[in-house]
């Protein structure tokens, strides 16, 4: 039925069960449809945040979306800049994986502000001194650049080729392509840094605040390498998971290994300075202003040290030392354990450093603020990733992202 | 040549581009913005010219003197009125928040009847007409001593008049709440032969001995009382709160005394002892003003030996020398009681011995002590014309001239053959404010005809037949009769500050509409056009400086002059009122807890009230009960957990709030919760204080002097 | 054309905690000053909007040693480092700003577009979001002020100082040609309504002001100073452990001991 | 946002560093885009289809 | 199986004309191209036609004033200007358009002849209503306007914002937004004020304007963020 669509010499499951797949998912995005039109229409009060928490689920859903989608700009950096020819297996795969992250992200902000229709205020009336206004501008700047990575695929598609001008477009696009790798890079860099930067520059939230480099508090620089870090490690679990779905390898080995590796070190240089920007931060930041490292850890069951340890040892070191190691990377069971915990370990990172710092007392006399989100909240949270898995459906289906698919997957005729 | 897709494509790009380059996008996206900012179901308040009226806070007995600023005709805001003697322009919660009693969803907006359970709006005549057929009926079959009358305070002219209808018409039915200051009345002081009301001069003392007094919880005039508090604390005055848990007052004071619930009367005694064994009394105001002094001096020294009583209130007896000496030596001390916001009285005993504390050190009317005062006095109305139905109405059942206590009511419907048949409720809310409320309530609805003058749909309104709203107090004129514990009484005057926003009518006016309807020597007695007349010619030649300073103060007692004899009482075994229940199966004390952010008196409390009231006193639906983690433990109650309290007189579901500031086996949670009527802004939320209590009266006076209750609380 | 400037002011506050009896007047004044909206439900405290909380601090000790102290707590007005307080510098749309000529921190709720930013800077809560339509019951609008525009659902809100009364006494000075205000011709909400007089504002910076000399006394202290905020809001208490409460220390540090730190 | 025209615009070293970065960014990738697209355009026109790149 | 690819084979060959024609393209590609350019310019001349013409006047409406007031006349009867109507208070805020109790001095009995005071006297005066008018240069609730500081201290011109409406013998129609409900006079009537351009003070009386001639007049920068006039001089 869609066959004229799909990418020559590959074999795709037959149309009524893709169809079948796409409702099941598309019953859960029109959840998510539903709660967001709530949220639009009737408001905030549809969620369960609170004058203490400002900022909560969907914020750390849209730090963690960003810092998962992360692969695609180090990717991008790693193949166009660095010249690590290998990723272009990959590349595609990333952009697309970033695409949706991003577009995500824009979705989640646009249900989080509490004035939809005001929300071009941030880019008219900028205060450049906001990190969130930085964040806005890069984020969707770099959305742009991810649209105009992610358009060169859809023109990939056979039939849409087949126009001149659309084949001509790709093909221009690819050739200036390394341009806007960089400029995506140059933007990314500094929306992931300034999200670190929106919690890093609250002086009156110890918790959150940093000191830092001129303007910019140690957390921006260390979202930028975590992001960096991270991201690869999502984009080789959504590779492999799509592997796993597909019964297909659709990238191959050494593609994997590279990142994987890359990943590692830069987990493990990104652990070693969150250690030191930990450490720094309770025995010297902190510590100036009457506090100490245990004063932001309850015996509550959310906040207690286990998270901290849950985020550096399990979701930083772990990860590291598997994918450091040759072995680690070729252990289908380890690498696995690895992207997973390493994905763990960055939105715990983000969880933290959005709900923590609302949650913790900063006043003496004020207890702990706890919070759990609503129906509302979590079917918002879920919108994305139902969209997401759409999007991947339907470009797995009809675009040729995995450049190695059909070599690896010959198709006897 | 064929039109393609290319060409559709190619058009769309047109149209966006072309789009982008109009001011359409741009304009949209701006004027949605302004939109947002505009939103028609966000009110704007319309501007206009701002103006500033003086009147009278009438929302709690303390009498403030408020402004109130006005755009146009509406009124915006409550200020408290800066050259007003009682108040000096502070203001509370309550008085803040009277726009909202003015222009809420409360307000009874004409004369309403019930039928079949439900209320119809009905017109002024037909009301009226009603109710002078019925009055006539039962005149006419000689049952004119069964119609009553309840009003909010026994001073006042609207007050006044509905005593006047009802002793004219032939019944002595007239009740209303008693305070602390009936206690003090009913002291062992003799003045003449007049009541005597308590007039404290506390702004001059130098050391203030409380035995529970919510002195900034609402006791007195309540911002008087603030206000008076922050002096001593400019002045370094020692303020020593007596009292079982740690109120705002027991809070702010330089020393709290947590003594055993009750006890306040035994620990007067014993720093009466320290002031007698140490010979700290003036010995020269004693023999001057008092009687007795011999045999009780003897009595206390023989009975109240600081060991002694420490055993009794739980206060170390090294305490209480400590502060007995201090008061004794302070020059101008002062000794007060009345628990809480004084609203309920204690206990002729309990007065007797706080009252014995300030005749020792004499400081009856001087600078900085107890003043004793009459009844304000300063409407003077013809003598009331009685004719013989009247005479036999009223001797049908004597009683004395300044009505009954209201707790006695609903005794008075039960509990006699006559019953009640027609009952008037004017500035009062029993159905909310009886304890034992369910009790009050049966009793009040056996009444077959009960009317109400309330100006909001309040407890008793909505249980009342026929309802005929008064005007609120921004509404009308109205003299307001404030002793509060002032060191002089003082008139205050409310004045119209908006024209009336619905079909209500003056009380005052509606009694004489009727006393003039019924003709004879009731329209005889009332004789007077309307009510302003009744209250210009009631004033006589103090109207002037009334309606031109907008109060009336009133002083009676110079210094030093006509100081009353005070007969010192040798007091009983125990001076302690027994609480209700049988310890045994309830082990612990339920004492209410007294609070400035809930209005705990008639009028119910309005949004913004509400809206200061601590989540450890209502939580959603909730009430509160503060409990010392110990007592809870004991009992397997958690924070925040259900619990079911239970006195002899009710039970209701609570929740637990843990507090360190009360002392095991006592429980307390604020009284003004619980209300059934009023809007959604109050209803249903909490516990009725009342609900749960039920009047004990003092063997001496007859006052309901019920300071708690036992009660047990159990995991729910 | 340019004017003659005002002068420089601060406008602060100095709230006597020995006085405060936390009967809660300060915050009804405030609400029906600048048209707060209220919902049935109002014990979320963390969802209840009040420019100014009472709060109720205790001494954490056991009965019969347990002490309370009210503590009311409007916008901070901080200053921070030349005007960064926590709040301005975050804001992305200029919705909240620091005026150098008063020192108060604007908020401008139809420039807000409701993204909390600020509300997560605040260490002090002073921040409220507009969760709900403001909502009155039927003819209880009547009882809403012009001289304060109405919040409209999905923004922040939070004290100004009662800066509509300056406003309106400026304009009552502008009539009579001065630019300078006395000292009681602007005053706060809260100020005025204090039974107990706990409440002083007024140009911290001015010798004639009362808060000038107040915020010297040995009792002052302000909150959270240590994290450099630099609050105008003065608070005055006698007793060292509400001294104490108002910022964190360690336990070998004196109160109001501030290392400094950029 | 935009010099002279939004009212929050200052010539200060915030904005001239910060938007000036991102105007930067936004024109490269604008000129990038409409370089794409017109030489696109002109391919097509010219008949080349631009080869086959993958 | 087999049934989807033989539909797929179908949809292939329907769809191979189009391969061919995309190959025939490259002969005719002038044609096309023009064919292309000219739809571009349809839907680009269209759409600004739309955007510039058609879309202000759906988005404005007209309303007319109760009364036609006759500004002139009644300035030749006073003897303070402006200021005999529109006045100051005595605490210093402005009275705005006239209420009725002002008219009423002299409008107890209709004056003149005009078929407006008759309708003024008949419908407002005798029946105590106010006129409900329609103000020309009413700003959002969130603005507060000091006319004494402009007025009293700057010594501003009525003329200056509000133009020559005081030497009208008439009121124009009241246009206002149907999106925010504001006068058009608040944002300009001309085309060019859509650009952000005026000839006159007094022909916008958007925020820029009063921010502008404030950081000219005053140069104030007291605020932080934007190093000009604070927002609370002119909001609430």
């Amino acid at each position: 039925m869609d066959s004229a669509l799909i990418p020559e010499g590959v074999k795709r499951c037959p149309f009524p069960q893709f169809l079948t797949g796409l409702a099941v998912v598309g019953a859960v995005l029109a959840w998510g449809v539903f709660a967001m039109l709530l949220c639009w229409l009737k408001g905030l009060n549809q969620t369960n945040m609170n004058d203490s928490y400002g900022f909560a689920l969907w914020i750390w859903a849209d730090l963690a979306v960003i810092a998962l989608g992360g692969g695609a700009f180090f990717s991008g950096f790693l193949k166009y800049i660095v010249g690590k020819d290998e990723l272009k297996n990959i590349i595609n795969f990333a952009v697309l994986i970033g695409f949706i992250c991003y577009s995500s992200a824009l979705l989640i902000l646009a249900i989080d502000i509490g004035q939809p229709l005001r929300g071009w205020h941030i880019f008219w009336h900028a205060n450049v001194h906001s990190m969130l206004t930085e964040v806005a501008f890069c984020l969707s700047c770099y959305f742009g650049v991810l649209t105009i990575e992610y358009i060169p695929l859809i023109l990939e598609n056979r039939q849409i080729d087949k126009i001149p001008f659309f084949h001509n477009l790709s093909h221009n696009m690819h050739e200036v392509m390394a341009v806007f790798a960089a400029t995506g890079a140059f933007l990314s860099c500094f929306h992931q840094g300034s999200l670190g930067g929106v919690a890093g520059v609250l002086f009156g939230r110890p918790f959150a605040y940093r000191e830092g480099l001129l303007v910019w508090p140690w957390t921006f620089f260390l979202f930028t390498w975590s992001a960096a870090a991270y991201g690869p490690c999502f984009t080789i679990f959504l590779t492999k998971l799509l592997e796993k779905i597909t019964g297909k390898k659709l990238v191959k080995d050494n593609v994997i290994d590279l990142l994987a590796k890359i990943s590692g070190w830069m987990i493990c240089t990104y652990i070693i300075a969150k250690i030191i920007d930990t450490w720094y931060w309770a025995s010297v930041t902190v510590h100036t202003r009457g506090q100490t490292l245990m004063d932001f850890y309850d015996d509550n069951l959310l906040y207690g040290l286990w998270i901290l340890v849950a985020e550096i040892v399990v979701g930083g070191i772990f990860p590291a030392l598997i994918l450091l190691t040759k072995k680690g990377r070729s252990s289908e069971s380890l690498l696995w354990t690895a992207v997973i915990l390493a994905c763990l370990g960055v939105c715990i990172n983000r969880w933290v450093m959005v709900l923590q710092v609302m949650a913790v007392p900063v006043l003496p006399f004020e207890d702990w603020a706890l919070y759990y989100p609503s129906w509302q909240e979590v079917a918002t949270t879920i919108l994305p990733v139902a969209y997401g898995v759409i999007l991947v459906m339907i470009s797995y289906r009809y675009l040729p992202i995995f450049p190695q698919e059909r070599e690896l997957n010959p198709v006897e005729s | 040549m064929k039109i393609d897709r290319r060409c559709f494509l190619s058009l769309g790009i047109g149209v966006a581009a072309g789009t982008a380059l109009s001011p359409l996008p741009w304009k949209a996206m701006d004027d949605s913005s302004i939109w947002s900012q505009n939103w028609p179901w966000t009110p704007v308040p319309p501007d206009g010219e701002i103006t500033y009226t003086d009147s009278t806070c009438t929302l709690c007995p303390g009498g403030c003197g408020i402004t109130i600023r006005k755009i146009d005709h509406r009124v915006v805001k409550i200020e408290g009125r800066k050259d007003h003697p009682v108040n000096h322009g502070g203001i509370c919660v309550l008085g803040l928040s009277g726009p909202q009693l003015l222009y809420g969803p409360t307000r009874v907006q004409s004369p309403m009847k019930k039928i079949n359970g439900t209320f119809r709006k009905i017109s002024w005549n037909q009301a009226l007409a009603e109710i002078t057929e019925k009055l006539t009926t039962l005149r006419a079959e000689g049952r004119s001593h069964t119609v009553a009358g309840i009003a909010g305070s026994s001073r006042g002219t609207v007050s006044g008049l509905l005593q006047r209808f009802l002793t004219a018409f032939g019944s002595s039915h007239f009740y209303s709440p008693s305070s602390m200051e009936d206690s003090f009345s009913q002291t062992h002081i003799q003045h003449q032969d007049k009541k005597t009301i308590p007039g404290y001069d506390l702004e001059n003392s130098n050391y203030i001995l409380s035995f529970g007094a919510g002195i900034i919880d609402g006791w007195g005039s309540p911002v008087r009382m603030i206000q008076a508090n922050s002096a001593w604390k400019t002045k370094k005055i020692k303020l020593v709160q007596v009292e079982p848990m740690l109120s705002s007052t027991a809070a702010k004071s330089d020393q709290w005394l947590p003594s055993n619930p009750g006890t306040e009367a035994v620990l007067a005694l014993g720093f009466a002892y320290v002031i007698l064994r140490e010979s700290l009394y003036d010995p020269k105001a004693i023999d001057d003003h008092s009687d007795g002094f011999k045999a009780w001096g003897a009595h206390i020294l023989n009975n109240y030996h600081p060991d002694k009583v420490a055993e009794v209130t739980g206060i170390d007896s090294q305490t209480i020398i400590t502060i007995g000496r201090e008061f004794g030596r302070a020059g101008k001390p002062v000794a007060i009681c009345g628990r809480g916001q004084g609203r309920t009285p204690v206990s002729v005993a309990e007065m007797n011995a706080v009252h014995a504390l300030n005749v020792l050190v004499g400081n009856i009317n001087k600078t900085g002590g107890v003043f004793t005062l009459p009844e304000p006095d300063y409407i003077s109305w013809p003598e009331i014309v009685l004719d013989a139905t009247a005479d036999s109405g009223l001797r049908a059942r004597p009683i004395s001239m300044g009505g009954e206590w209201l707790h006695r009511f609903p005794n008075a419907v039960t509990g006699n053959e006559d019953g009640i048949n027609f009952l008037f409720v004017a500035n009062a809310n029993p159905c909310y404010t009886l304890t034992d409320t369910k009790e009050a309530i049966k009793a009040f609805q056996k009444i077959p005809f009960k009317v109400s003058f309330s100006s909001y749909m309040d407890e008793t309104a909505k249980l009342s037949d026929l309802i005929l709203p008064n005007h609120t107090y921004l509404e009308r004129y109205e003299d307001i009769p404030v002793a509060s514990g002032l060191r002089n009484h003082l008139v205050g005057l409310i004045k119209p500050v908006v024209d009336p926003l619905f079909q209500t009518r003056h009380t005052g006016d509606v009694i004489i509409t009727m006393a003039k309807s019924l003709k004879g020597s009731i329209e005889a007695s009332f004789p007077w056009k309307d009510y302003s007349e009744c209250l210009k010619t009631g004033l006589g030649r103090n109207w002037n400086a009334f309606t031109d300073k907008g109060y009336l103060e009133l002083n009676y007692i110079p210094e030093f002059e006509e100081v009353p004899r005070f007969a010192f009482q040798v007091p009983s075994e125990i001076p302690q009122i027994p609480l209700e229940g049988d310890e045994s199966k309830m082990g612990l004390i339920l004492i209410p807890g007294d609070s400035l952010r809930l209005s705990s008196g008639d009028i119910g409390s309005p949004p913004f009230v509400m809206k200061t009231v601590p989540d450890t006193v209502l939580k959603n639906n909730d009430s509160l009960v503060q409990i010392n983690p110990k007592t809870a433990e004991k009992l397997g109650l958690k924070k925040n957990g259900y619990a079911v309290l239970k006195t002899p007189r009710g039970e209701k579901k609570v929740k637990i709030s843990l507090s360190q500031g009360i002392g095991e086996n006592v429980i307390s949670f604020p009284r003004g919760l619980g209300h059934t009527a009023y809007d959604d802004y109050l209803s249903g939320k909490g516990v009725n204080f009342n609900e749960l209590i039920g009047p004990v009266e003092d063997p001496v006076s007859g006052l309901d002097v019920a300071w708690g209750i036992r009660a047990s609380l159990t995991k729910a | 054309m340019t004017q003659e400037h005002r002068k420089e002011k601060k406008y602060g506050m100095v709230i006597d905690l020995d006085k405060c009896t936390g009967c809660g007047a300060c915050m009804v004044a405030c609400m029906a000053e600048n048209n707060v909206p209220f919902k049935k439900d109002e014990t979320d405290k963390l969802k209840s909007i009040t420019w100014i909380r009472v709060y109720k601090l205790t001494n954490g000790k056991p009965y019969p040693n347990e002490e309370i102290c009210y503590l009311p707590r409007p916008c901070m007005h901080c200053e921070g480092h030349n005007g960064h307080s926590p709040c301005v510098t975050v804001c992305p749309a200029i919705a909240t700003d620091y005026d150098r000529e008063t020192g108060i921190v604007s908020q401008i709720p139809t420039r807000c577009f409701g993204c909390r930013y600020c509300m997560g800077a605040c260490p002090y809560h002073a921040r409220y979001f507009n969760w709900w339509d403001p909502v009155w019951p039927e003819g209880m609008e009547k009882s809403l002020s012009p001289n304060v525009s109405v919040r409209m659902r999905g923004v922040v809100e939070k004290c100004t100082f009662c800066f509509h009364r300056y406003q309106l006494a400026s304009e009552k000075a502008a009539l009579d040609g001065r630019r300078e205000l006395k000292e009681e011709e602007y005053q706060t909400s809260c100020t005025q309504a204090c039974p107990a007089g706990a409440i002083t504002f007024g140009d911290l910076l001015n010798k004639e002001h009362a808060v000038y000399h107040l915020k010297k006394d040995h009792r002052a202290f302000r909150l959270l100073e240590r994290l450099g905020t630099n609050p105008k809001v003065y608070y005055l208490s006698s007793r060292e452990w509400v001294r104490r409460s108002g910022d964190n220390y360690h336990p070998d540090e004196k109160t109001g001991e501030i290392i400094s730190h950029h | 946002m935009f010099p002279f025209i939004s009212f929050e615009w200052m010539w200060d070293m915030g904005h001239i560093v910060f938007m000036g970065g991102l105007w930067y960014a936004v024109s490269i990738l604008g000129i990038g885009m409409t370089y794409c697209i017109i030489k696109a355009a002109l391919d097509t026109q010219k008949g080349d289809d631009g080869g086959h790149h993958h | 199986m087999s049934i989807v690819d033989e539909k797929a084979k179908e949809v292939d060959a329907a769809d191979s004309p189009a391969e061919s024609h995309c190959a025939t393209s490259v002969d005719d590609g002038n044609g096309i191209a023009g064919l292309t350019i000219l739809f571009f310019i349809v839907g680009f001349t269209a759409s600004l036609f739309v955007g510039w013409i058609v879309f202000p006047k759906l988005l404005y409406s007209e309303k007319q004033q109760p009364i036609d007031f006759n500004h002139a006349m009644h300035m030749e009867l006073v003897d303070n200007g402006c200021e005999s109507c529109h006045f100051f208070r005595t605490d210093g805020t402005y009275s705005g358009v006239p209420k009725l109790a002002q008219c009423i001095d002299c409008h107890q009995e209709v004056q003149g002849d005009s078929e407006h005071e008759a309708v003024f006297v008949e419908e407002y005066v005798s029946k105590g209503r106010e006129v409900p008018w329609l103000i020309y240069s009413r700003q959002p609730d969130c603005v507060f306007f000091s006319h004494a500081a402009h007025v009293q201290l700057a010594k501003m011109d009525c003329v200056t914002c509000h133009g020559h409406i005081g030497e009208s013998t008439s009121l124009k129609p009241y246009e206002y937004n149907r999106i925010t409900g504001y006068s058009r006079d608040i944002w300009g009537k001309e085309l060019k004020n859509y650009l952000g351009l005026k000839t006159n003070t007094y022909d916008r009386m958007k925020m820029n304007d009063c921010a502008y001639c404030h950081l000219e007049e005053t140069g104030r920068k007291s605020s932080v963020s934007t190093e000009k006039d604070g927002c609370f001089v002119c909001h609430k």
